[in-house]
């Protein structure tokens, strides 16, 4: 799979600088391990501090694309490969309909979370983890949606 | 206190709009996304500071740390990306 | 201590707030892109660090002051990196540097 | 600045008896540095963000943790550079953070000096480009004076390659200053034991009209 990465990331090559400089390569290794975590943090106190699903997502792409500018498409690809991404925004979206559809087949509304079947949980503890995996579901496709239109703009 | 704070939002705001002349006039790329930046950098301070004055500095703090890493994710990727018309600048 | 504390956060405030306009004077003011770049990656730079650590001082020993600590360390840490960025894009696709006027015309 | 550090020591086999107990410790530090230091660093920004201390809250911390440390111990397998690999970047702490301290000092004295070039009325200003080659030990030693470069009063890099640097000055008290050597060999003390601020900084040149490129 990298070798036809690297073969067909033409728009790149063709836009970017002959070397890239080292500066900025060593300081965004050095930063997107930061960046991801300040993602996960808005990510898991969505209730208490602005943030939740998107932003994290949001905030979890920018790290990655930070790598995919200054190290190059083909360089980065251990990091997130290009083939999984858009398998990955499928499974996101799979879990956060599935939860909604569960629910519906155990009798209640769509996204009704008291229905879903965790009966050691208390009503409330329910909701909470119910919202969470919802969360799950739209951090994952909003990242890996992110990185693959970086990656579809490119042509790789 | 507080009118100390608004004073500085009124000057910071002043500070904000100088260079968007720079942004309007600027004889190539590379000097529109220099003033580009350096405006995203004051409002980066303007947050933090409405945050303070509203009292809910805990809050707008978080917004800050996001807006100054997509900030940073920003000039990184229009440098690489933006091309310059200098040959035909002075 | 609450007067010190109070005193010496109004000083930096007023300290960031200065650099910043004296930045944004020096994005206008200044000849050409390189030296431009020089204002908005060190004079800005230095204001926003003051004005943060002022706000972190009226803040006093809290969480908050914590989270404005880790706000400034990365700003020191990227504003350096994003000039050089942008510097050395504008170098490679032969932006020519102003030289000053008097060796213009030798 | 968090790296996984590939240690050179001699490996030191677990089922010989090591007569000292700290020695196996001290191995296993200097083996792991940059990755306990990595989980050390991580675990402290997430306490500042958070400043939670509930049970569910410390176990999403660890969660968070352990997938940042997951995905970023496979940028370890990128190389530094093209002709370097990932080489040993053992840096001396200490004189780590005493280098730090006195880089805020810089950013202070920078800020006062372009501020007061901006602001005078005739604007001193005597723009010229610098190329000069510095002996660093290896690529992170590179960025570090990159960066410091761009930090202290009057200097900022344009351009590194291998061990060329290209930088824009903008009066020439500050070129002067640049090309002593003084930061270079402050920099490369991280690394090494001793060096002199002469032989860190040679081949310069100086362009200073349009004509020069």
């Amino acid at each position: 799979m990298s070798t036809t990465n690297t073969e067909l990331c033409s728009k790149e090559s063709s836009m970017m600088a002959p070397t890239e400089s080292p500066i900025v390569h060593l300081a965004s290794r050095g930063i997107s391990p930061v960046i991801l975590l300040v993602g996960m943090y808005v990510f898991f106190h969505g209730h208490y501090s602005p943030g939740g699903g998107f932003q994290g997502g949001v905030l979890l792409a920018a790290a990655i694309l930070l790598l995919r500018l200054s190290l190059g498409t083909s360089l980065s690809q251990p990091v997130m490969p290009s083939w999984i991404t858009l398998r990955l925004s499928a499974l996101g979206a799979l879990i956060f309909a599935g939860i909604g559809l569960l629910s519906i087949l155990l009798g209640g509304n769509f996204l009704d979370y008291h229905y879903l079947p965790m009966p050691w949980l208390e009503p409330a503890y329910l909701r909470y983890y119910g919202i969470l995996l919802v969360e799950v579901g739209v951090t994952i496709t909003v990242m890996t949606t992110l990185v693959a239109i970086y990656d579809d703009l490119l042509g790789c | 206190m507080q009118t100390f704070f608004i004073s500085i939002a009124l000057v910071l705001c002043i500070a904000l709009l100088i260079p968007f002349y720079r942004v309007y006039k600027g004889p190539t790329v590379f000097d529109r996304l220099l003033g580009a930046a350096a405006v995203g950098a004051k409002i980066l301070t303007l947050i933090l500071l409405f945050g303070l004055i509203y009292d809910r500095l805990d809050m707008f703090i978080d917004i800050s740390l996001g807006y100054a890493i997509l900030n940073f994710v920003g000039v990184i990727a229009m440098a690489k990306y933006f091309r310059s018309s200098a040959r035909s600048a002075k | 201590m609450s007067l010190l504390q109070d005193a010496l956060a109004i000083i930096l405030v007023l300290g960031g707030t200065f650099f910043m306009l004296v930045g944004s004077i020096g994005i206008n003011r200044l000849p050409d892109f390189f030296t431009r770049a020089h204002a908005s990656g060190k004079v800005d730079t230095l204001g926003i660090l003051m004005f943060l650590s002022g706000l972190a001082v009226f803040e006093g020993f809290t969480l908050t002051s914590a989270k404005l600590l880790l706000i400034i360390a990365f700003v020191a840490f990227t504003s350096p990196v994003a000039a050089h960025a942008l510097a050395r894009r504008a170098l490679i696709y032969g932006m020519k540097p102003w030289y000053g006027k008097r060796k213009d015309e030798g | 600045m968090c790296k996984v550090v590939h240690a050179t020591q001699p490996f030191l086999f677990f089922n010989q008896v090591s007569p000292f107990s700290t020695m196996n410790n001290t191995s296993l530090w200097l083996r792991h540095r940059g990755l306990i230091l990595q989980i050390l660093l991580l675990s402290a920004i997430w306490l500042i963000l958070s400043g939670r201390t509930d049970a569910v809250y410390l176990f999403w911390g660890v969660v968070s943790v352990a997938f940042v440390i997951w995905l970023s111990a496979k940028l370890h397998s990128i190389p530094l550079s093209e002709k370097e690999p990932c080489g040993t970047t053992r840096i001396i702490i200490p004189r780590l953070i005493v280098y730090l301290f006195w880089l805020v000092w810089q950013i202070i004295k920078s800020g006062t000096y372009v501020a007061y070039l901006i602001l005078h009325p005739k604007m001193p200003i005597d723009p010229m480009i610098v190329r000069f080659t510095s002996k660093q030990p290896n690529v992170l030693a590179r960025v570090i004076l990159g960066n410091s470069i761009t930090l202290t009063p009057g200097t900022l890099t344009l351009d590194i390659e291998d061990d060329l640097f290209t930088v824009h000055a903008l009066t020439q008290e500050v070129e002067e200053e640049l090309v002593s050597g003084d930061m270079e060999a402050r920099v490369a003390r991280l690394y090494m034991q001793d060096c002199t601020s002469e032989d860190m900084c040679c081949d310069i040149e100086l362009i200073t009209s349009g004509r020069g490129r």
